[in-house]
């Protein structure tokens, strides 16, 4: 397990020291110019410790060290990538199993064009779809932010729903289904792909799981399909989706970005995309920095607890991989 | 009594080139205590009778029969639950690659004790709590495996083959099955392996009196090791009767080709002699010819054998061909 | 699983339900257009400062909205000396400042404060002028700091202004959101403790509401200030949602997450007054939009070539397709509500066949090319300047101009305009007072190329002459005599191209009552409420 | 002796053609790999056969609605934006911008992507692991975020994207072709093909390459999609093509403000690139099954 | 006339534990044995026991750490692929994965000649022809793809494959193991028959000893990567000295019904 972990480690440093030093070339090119080349060792070395210190620099925009800009706002994107996530499992498990189960039926047929369009349909605009018809049409949800900022909730966590619980306003239960309210949209938008994924996912590790021979001898022992699904099927196919969800994350981070965009959502998104536009390039780096390692880790945290559940893999923490 | 009768057991397949027969009316009858094989060569179609008896069914699957019964049970008539019931109960089945017939998620002491049916439990409330460990323990003592604890707490990707066949051996004799089909227990094994197994088979018939199905394409072992035995090609019986009678005494040509495909050690066939050989290969199921399906390849083939041929019982020995062969001297 | 999920989904249904709310109904949410730079009108002048201005702070005299004539603010009453250099102020007892968590004032207002108010922008040794920058756009645009020779203590509620020559145009510039009245207490605890910035950030004023919270790109929260002289404001509460799309905006004032927006599209205007729910306030603004030739580029130092391009101009469609008609065409520079307005003014018709004439008299080398420089965001005086650039683009090609277009980020483009980079500039102008001179003084004086507002770059002695002597003049007719010379010559020179005066729009919620907005642009809450 | 007469009914096909019969048969994949035809078609000669060219604008038809309103007009098609362009037009010139763009995009990163693939995949030993882990963790950055962080190196741009996109794409079919040949690599018949004394060229040209036609045709749909996607989602965010370039993702951020007015505008771009990225997704499926069935 | 002889031959790899332990495993040790031109030499062994190894090694499939295989006296063990398989050639034990899915018959068994003969097109043709009717098959079976074949009949392709480039010695790695009784019959006369016409050596890994007895002179019965047993057939299996051999022995001849 420590093998591995540190190996692991090992290639996530080089990537994360790759992208510092594109990072350190995109600092120097803009601030320096590449007046003096000669020192650039030097200045790389010292930038690489003021990295590894969680210096990131000051914002040119806000004045605040990038640092503490980012872990202000990034909360507010992790829960609705969490949210998101939630959501994609409820929903795609048992539409996955279903699909997965009835492979060539229409119930799956269905399922599985939905899916397609889920995987088809532009972020951006699936958003936009959503704020005219619910919104605008329907009037039924608010169109961006986390919460009616009529509501003061002091923040302890950076995640609304658990701020909002443990204020003690008079109107905590009213502010936290506000911001449940406000989340709907942005969440549904963000969880369309991670869902589809996790329903192709699931379907086609339900229907390989499904065909195999132990499946059989399940079979020939006289369970039934519930029992058989609920014992075997999805203590087998359900591990297999973790990896997947690893890489998801990342996905689901990057189109967060767009869906913040469009949601008026107060995340890293928004941010990022802000400090594009200014040219603010500490704390460009920052935050790409930020989140390379964010989704890096996310990926091999995914990873490891894929490895601790299958005990098929769990041999390769020890030796062999 | 018949623990096992079968009558005209005919399946059939939806494919995209249309319906293909694949099983085509196959009649089957076990007598209790005995050990019956089921000889055949790929796309013989005794896979899918045994999978017909069990009751598994996939889509496009269209099975009929005539009769089929489990002892005093019709098993035609049965709702799919009453069938898994019966299953469960009366009929184990070990496969081939057992390994991958063990669910590679479980612990194998969980994966016994999910085999051992509550009703066989005997004893006070207090000691259910460890009797199916217990039981398990047992179970695996009885099919020779010697360190049941070890095994009981690996997961079977740890296991080998052959233990893992132990298991599923034990996790048939769990419930005292009326019926035990072992559909090509032993392929792919290590040949000490494959001896032990047949061994345990062997001594389960002995000493349980379990009635084994036993499913092989390989006709030496199933001659050496059953009492009767039948043999089927493309889906059609074409022999069947006591060991003696088919393996000493065939009566059809592809018996006898199999038969004769052996090198035996005691038999005179001088070294580095031509083997004999039936011409041509097993047709795919899709160009399955007409009548008797052997006909193209039959070296005794002549223009009869596009019809389909009648089955002779002589003695209990049946055998469909147009053109049987002679009765032969004893080996 | 099930059961989970369907209590997941209809919880946000159910909360939706419950629109009855005990916090809903104490507070208004404002959605504004960006972040202010910081909490001071004196130090800036655009319009998200504007909208704080009149929550936070007050001014010594007030526009009444109806007649647009001077009433008192925090002067309770004021007086002008003959030669009109002099204005004594008497002012009001009892004003009390904003009680924050940050400061906690022991007096009320007195002459100190208005004395430290103007002191900090015309002294540029007073230990506040340059403690967020050294910038008073407004004040430097209307040349104020050469206009008062000294602003003076009579009494603890007495003061008094002396000018270097009379200028009719001080009472209504000391009526601007800018001219806002700080507290000198406030100003001498900071400095105390070494915090002069925080002057301008953490502000502390007389008005309706106090500042509470600031998180920047989300929300500037305000709370009701009990002590406000003309009475607590009605609701405890204010916050801006600061949203920059103009889409965003008017969507959250549909689903009803605003009472009030910021600056309405004027693509919007027609959606707003059909929608049930909104109402929309039109004002004439004082603004105008135009196109300006930068002088220090030839030709476009030769009026010839000038007015060609003009010619070639169609305003109409502009003012159509990017104004949807919530606006009119300029003929000079001053809105037609102006009393200053010179409706005899003959202006440049539309004609491309008379454009290209000129053009080939104008003696230059043809084909000609030029950049258009442009601003990538709505501003008050164009709700699409990229747009209009574009327009004038298609109508230069056809008298075989070649334009390129530049859009930049604004603090880029203030950066081209201060280094004069563009050949031509659609830009615009948004005046804080009905005074014509706000209009003429930034856009064509000389002292204001320096200032960046005078983006044609064009001086001339001789028209600043006439701008000053308009506003020594008093008296209404020589006035308005001087104006109209002034918009003949300009007419005549043409170093900038008006294209249109948009209207000022406002759109709140049909809910909402009390809303106060001006003519310049900013918003009053002080009386605000929702039933 | 041998049966080979019963296989005589069935014409003798290479695996690829027997691919395509069988996608033949497939209704709605051909249906989609007409449309994709057609859009691969208006990429190439739109500027030729749209209604009108890219800078028209026709003052007097601001904000038409499409022509299948009261108000519209049939030669606006699909109605007009608040400039007077002509929406269909600036939806056929953006086929070139955004269709084109990442088909070209695209056919590089397969070129490029896949060449260092190959030369990964033949090699053994340390580099090649070292690439492979590299690649593994690079590949789990998604492309979008990737795109966008070479974005914010290069700044906003047209060209800038499609570089950003294709540096973004390349990892993906380097890793996708690196597996496959190092599967193939171990592959019996492979070593049979070496033990005929085969060079790697020639192992590679007869060996590998026509037994990882699946990998290259579902990881360029794949790509395919993607690049459509990050190429508009950069264009929206305005770090893509910027205006008057009709770029699909461009046109909708640039159209937003128009959502109450003329949702038209706002819904037509949408669809158009909703339809596009399921046509080549219906056909990079169908082409996939198809040579999964044409193998056996 | 012995074609070949091989003299201790071993085979031995590194196996990486983690970071630092490494484990030295060994395939095979100090093999030798000679083989003569037309004969059959069987070699049998559990599995693991190192015979695959060893057929592996002995076609260059993985290259042998130590030793010498001469062919004709001339030791190939060092030599490239093109060298050895004129002398040596290979057959897999599935025919399935051993033959391109995506190649034609004819180019499958074309490519030898290309690569390793100067033959023109049209010799080729004809070799190709040849050697497919030689296994049984037709001409025409050279436009087939595999797919389109039976199991025995590709098993065919690659016996033809096997000898195209009529080398001297064929390996076959448990060629029979996966055929149907009754065209593995089919297969056993096929090889039997080559081997007569055209004196091609046999080595054959195989674990079914009546087969083993029936087919070939010679006999190695390996067991842990040593030989623990060599003779003629007959010999070896009438009258097994080694418990290996014995056990082997034992366990295909038990009989349960007598």
């Amino acid at each position: 397990m420590l093998i591995y972990i540190i190996k692991r480690l090992n290639v996530l440093v080089i990537t994360l020291f790759l992208l510092s030093v594109v990072a350190f070339l995109l600092q120097r090119q803009v601030i320096t110019d590449f007046v003096n080349t000669d020192n650039m060792l030097g200045d790389y070395q010292r930038y690489l410790m003021a990295m590894l210190s969680g210096d990131f620099g000051i914002s040119q925009a806000s004045g605040n060290p990038v640092l503490q800009d980012i872990l202000t706002i990034f909360p507010a994107t992790l829960e609705l990538c969490l949210m998101a996530f939630i959501v994609s499992l409820i929903l795609g498990v048992p539409f996955g199993i279903l699909a997965g189960l009835s492979r060539g039926g229409s119930a799956d047929y269905g399922i599985m064009t939905v899916t397609l369009v889920g995987v088809s349909i532009p972020t951006f605009w699936f958003a936009m779809l959503l704020m005219m018809f619910f919104s605008l049409h329907l009037g039924w949800l608010p169109v961006s932010g986390r919460m009616g900022l009529l509501y003061e909730i002091p923040v302890v966590t950076g995640f609304n729903l658990l701020d909002t619980l443990l204020s003690n306003q008079p109107y905590k239960y009213e502010a936290f289904f506000d911001s449940l309210q406000h989340l709907a949209l942005p969440t549904i938008v963000l969880a369309a792909l991670p869902t589809t994924e996790v329903i192709r996912q699931v379907r086609a590790s339900i229907g390989e799981e499904m065909d195999k021979n132990y499946i059989k001898a399940a079979q020939a022992k006289g369970l039934n399909t519930f029992q058989i699904i609920k014992r075997h099927g999805l203590r087998n196919a359900l591990p297999a989706v973790i990896p997947s969800l690893g890489l998801q994350f990342g996905r689901v981070l990057t189109t967060a970005m767009i869906t913040e965009t469009v949601f008026s959502w107060p995340g890293i998104g928004p941010w990022m995309v802000n400090n594009i536009y200014l040219e603010d390039h500490s704390a460009i780096q920052g935050g790409m920095l930020f989140i390379a390692a964010f989704v890096l880790l996310a990926n091999m945290a995914t990873d490891m607890l894929h490895l601790l559940i299958n005990p098929l893999k769990r041999d390769e923490l020890y030796g062999k991989s | 009594m018949a623990i096992l009768d079968i009558r005209n057991l005919t399946i059939e397949l939806d494919t995209s080139q249309g319906r293909i027969k694949v099983v085509e009316r196959v009649n089957l009858t076990m007598v209790e205590g005995e050990i019956q094989g089921l000889v055949g060569e790929s796309g013989s179609g005794k896979s899918l009778v045994a999978k017909a008896i069990l009751g598994i069914k996939k889509d496009g699957w269209i099975v009929q029969a005539d009769r089929m019964r489990l002892g005093d049970i019709d098993l035609l008539n049965l709702t799919p639950s009453e069938r898994r019931k019966v299953m469960a109960n009366d009929i184990a089945m070990i496969f081939q690659e057992p390994s991958s017939h063990l669910d590679p998620s479980q612990e194998i002491a969980e994966q016994i004790e999910e085999a051992i049916p509550s009703r066989t439990f005997e004893g006070g409330f207090w000691q259910r709590f460890q009797w199916r460990k217990k039981r398990a323990v047992t179970l695996l003592h009885k099919v020779g495996i010697k360190d049941p604890l070890s095994v009981l707490r690996s997961y079977p990707h740890e296991l080998s083959e052959g233990i893992c066949q132990k298991i599923m051996i034990a996790m048939a004799i769990a419930k005292n099955p009326r019926l035990l089909i072992a559909d090509e227990p032993t392929t792919a094994m290590e040949s000490t392996t494959q001896i032990q197994i047949l061994k345990l088979l062997h001594k389960l018939n002995k000493v349980n009196n379990t009635s084994i199905l036993f499913i092989s394409h390989d006709i030496e072992s199933v001659a050496n090791l059953s009492d009767s035995l039948t043999v089927m090609y493309c889906g059609q019986t074409v022999e069947s009767g006591t060991r003696d009678q088919v393996v000493n005494h065939p009566r059809h040509p592809y018996t006898n080709a199999l038969l004769q495909a052996i090198p035996d050690f005691e038999s005179n066939l001088a070294h580095k002699s031509h083997l004999y050989a039936l011409p041509g290969s097993i047709p795919p199921l899709v160009h399955l010819p007409i009548g008797c399906r052997l006909g193209p390849r039959c070296p005794n083939a002549q223009k009869a054998c596009v019809k389909k041929p009648h089955s002779t019982r002589i003695k209990g020995h049946m055998f469909n061909c147009h053109f049987p062969l002679e009765v032969t001297e004893d080996k | 699983m099930i059961r989970l999920f369907a209590l997941l989904f209809s919880l946000p249904m159910l909360a939706s339900c419950m629109q009855e709310s005990q916090v809903l109904n104490k507070g208004l949410v404002y959605c504004s257009s960006g972040n202010p730079t910081n909490f001071n009108p004196q130090l800036s002048q655009t319009g998200d400062s504007l909208d704080i201005s009149s929550q936070l702070y007050n001014t010594l005299v007030r526009l009444d909205p109806n007649t647009q004539g001077i009433t008192s603010g925090l002067a309770r009453k004021w007086h002008v000396s003959r030669d009109g250099l002099r204005y004594q102020f008497e002012l009001r007892r009892g004003v009390a400042f904003h009680s924050t968590a940050y400061f906690t004032p022991k007096r009320t207002l007195n002459a100190d404060d208005v004395v430290f108010s103007f002191r900090r922008i015309i002294h540029p040794t007073h230990p506040f002028h340059s403690a967020s920058g050294g910038s008073y756009p407004f004040f430097n645009n209307t040349q104020f700091s050469q206009l008062i020779k000294n602003v003076k203590k009579l009494g603890p509620y007495k003061v008094e202004f002396e000018l270097h020559r009379p200028d009719t145009s001080l009472l209504a510039n000391l009526a601007t959101e800018f001219a806002v009245i700080l507290s000198a207490e406030y100003g001498h605890h900071l400095q105390k403790h070494g915090k002069n910035n925080q002057l301008d950030q953490l502000p502390i004023g007389t008005g309706p509401y106090q500042f509470k919270q600031f998180i920047p790109d989300n929300l500037i929260r305000f709370e009701r200030h009990w002590g406000y002289w003309e009475g607590g404001a009605p609701m405890p509460q204010l916050v801006f949602d600061i949203t920059t799309s103009p889409t965003l905006r008017l969507a959250k004032l549909i689903t009803g997450e605003c009472d009030a927006m910021a600056y309405p599209a004027a693509s919007q205007a027609n959606v707003i007054s059909d929608h049930p729910d909104l109402l929309m306030n039109v004002e004439t603004g004082y603004k105008v939009s135009y196109w300006a030739f930068n002088h220090d580029k030839p030709p476009f130092n030769n009026a010839q070539v000038r007015k060609a391009l003009a010619t070639a101009i169609d305003r109409k469609t502009i003012l159509k397709a990017v104004y949807f008609n919530t606006g009119v065409v300029s003929h000079g520079l001053l809105p037609p509500t102006s009393w200053a307005y010179n409706p005899y003014l003959d202006d440049y018709a539309y004609s491309p066949k008379l454009a290209r004439k000129l053009l080939q008299e104008s003696g230059i080398k043809l084909p000609l090319s030029l950049t258009i420089y442009t601003s990538s965001s709505p501003e008050p005086f164009n709700p699409n300047s990229f747009k209009t650039a574009e327009f004038i683009q298609r109508d230069l090609q056809k008298i075989g101009v070649n334009a390129k277009i530049v859009v930049l980020e604004p603090h880029h483009l203030h950066s081209s305009i201060v280094n004069g980079e563009y050949d031509t500039l659609v830009s615009g102008w948004s005046a804080v007072t009905s005074d014509p001179d706000n209009f003429f003084r930034p856009q064509y004086s000389c002292n204001a190329i320096a200032n960046h507002t005078n983006t044609s770059r064009w001086c001339s002695a001789k028209l600043d002459g006439l701008i000053d002597q308009a506003v020594k003049q008093n008296r209404m007719v020589p006035r308005i005599r001087i104006y109209r010379e002034i918009q003949e010559k300009l007419r005549n020179h043409l170093p900038l191209l008006p294209l249109a005066h948009s209207l000022q729009l406002q759109a709140y919620r049909r809910d909402v009552h009390g809303l106060k907005s001006s003519p310049f642009g900013g918003v009053n809450f002080s009386e605000a409420y929702r039933d | 002796m041998a049966n080979h007469d019963v296989f005589r009914e069935e014409t003798i096909r290479s695996p690829l053609a027997h691919s395509w019969y069988i996608y033949q048969q497939n209704t709605i994949g051909m249906i989609a790999l007409w449309a994709l035809i057609f859009i691969g078609v208006l990429a190439l000669i739109g500027p030729w056969i749209a209604p009108y060219p890219l800078d028209h604008q026709d003052v007097g038809a601001l904000l038409n609605p499409p022509s299948w309103f009261e108000q519209g007009e049939v030669h606006f098609f699909f109605g007009t934006d608040d400039l007077g362009r002509d929406l269909l037009s600036q939806l056929i010139y953006g086929a070139q911008l955004t269709f084109g763009g990442a088909f070209i995009t695209v056919i590089l990163a397969m070129l490029i992507g896949s060449a260092i693939g190959i030369i990964g995949g033949m090699s053994r030993g340390m580099q090649a692991s070292i690439l492979h882990h590299f690649l593994d963790t690079l590949l789990s950055i998604p492309s979008l975020l990737l795109a966008i962080i070479i974005i914010s190196v290069l700044g906003p741009g047209y060209f800038n994207t499609l570089l950003a996109v294709f540096l973004a794409l390349l990892p993906l079919f380097t890793r996708a072709v690196y597996r496959a040949v190092h599967d193939e690599l171990n592959k019996e018949y492979i070593i049979a093909l070496r033990l005929d004394g085969a060079t790697p060229l020639r192992i590679l040209r007869y060996g590998i390459l026509p037994n990882i036609v699946e990998t290259f045709v579902s990881q360029t749909t794949r790509a395919m999609t993607s690049a459509i996607l990050d190429i508009t989602a950069l264009g929206f965010l305005g770090l893509g093509a910027q205006r008057p370039l009709p770029e699909w993702g461009t046109m909708l951020s640039d159209t937003m403000e128009l959502v109450f007015l003329a949702p038209w505008t706002v819904t037509l771009p949408g669809l158009t690139i909703l339809a596009t990225i399921l046509i080549i997704n219906i056909v990079g499926e169908g082409l996939r099954q198809a040579i999964i069935k044409g193998m056996d | 006339m012995i074609v070949l002889s091989v003299n201790k031959l071993s085979k031995s790899y590194v196996q990486h534990h983690g970071l630092f332990s490494r484990k030295h495993i060994t395939a095979f040790s100090s093999v030798s044995f000679e083989l003569e031109q037309g004969k059959t030499l069987a070699i049998i062994g559990e599995s693991g026991s190192g015979k695959s190894s060893l057929a592996k090694a002995l076609t260059g499939v993985i290259a042998p750490s130590s030793g010498s295989i001469c062919i004709d006296g001339v030791n190939i063990a060092n030599k490239d692929h093109q060298q050895r398989c004129r002398q040596i050639r290979m057959i897999f034990q599935d025919p399935s994965t051993s033959l391109n899915p995506r190649s034609q018959v004819g180019r499958i068994l074309r490519s030898p000649l290309l690569l390793n003969t100067e033959l023109s097109e049209q010799e080729m043709d004809e070799r190709v022809s040849d050697a497919l009717r030689l296994v049984g098959l037709l001409p025409e079976h050279a436009q087939f793809y595999p797919r389109m074949l039976s199991g025995g009949q590709k098993q065919r392709v690659a016996l033809a494959r096997a000898l195209i480039l009529k080398p001297k010695i064929i390996v076959a790695d448990e060629v029979l193991a996966t055929l149907d009784v009754s065209v593995r019959s089919q297969i056993i006369n096929l090889i039997l028959d080559v081997q007569r016409q055209q004196k091609i050596s046999f080595i054959m890994v195989a674990h079914n000893l009546g087969i083993v007895r029936h087919i070939s002179d010679n006999i190695i019965v390996m067991h842990e990567g040593q030989i623990v047993e060599a003779g003629e057939t007959a010999a070896v299996l009438d009258d097994p000295q080694h418990t290996i051999t014995q056990r082997l022995l034992m366990n295909q001849q038990v009989k349960f019904r007598k």
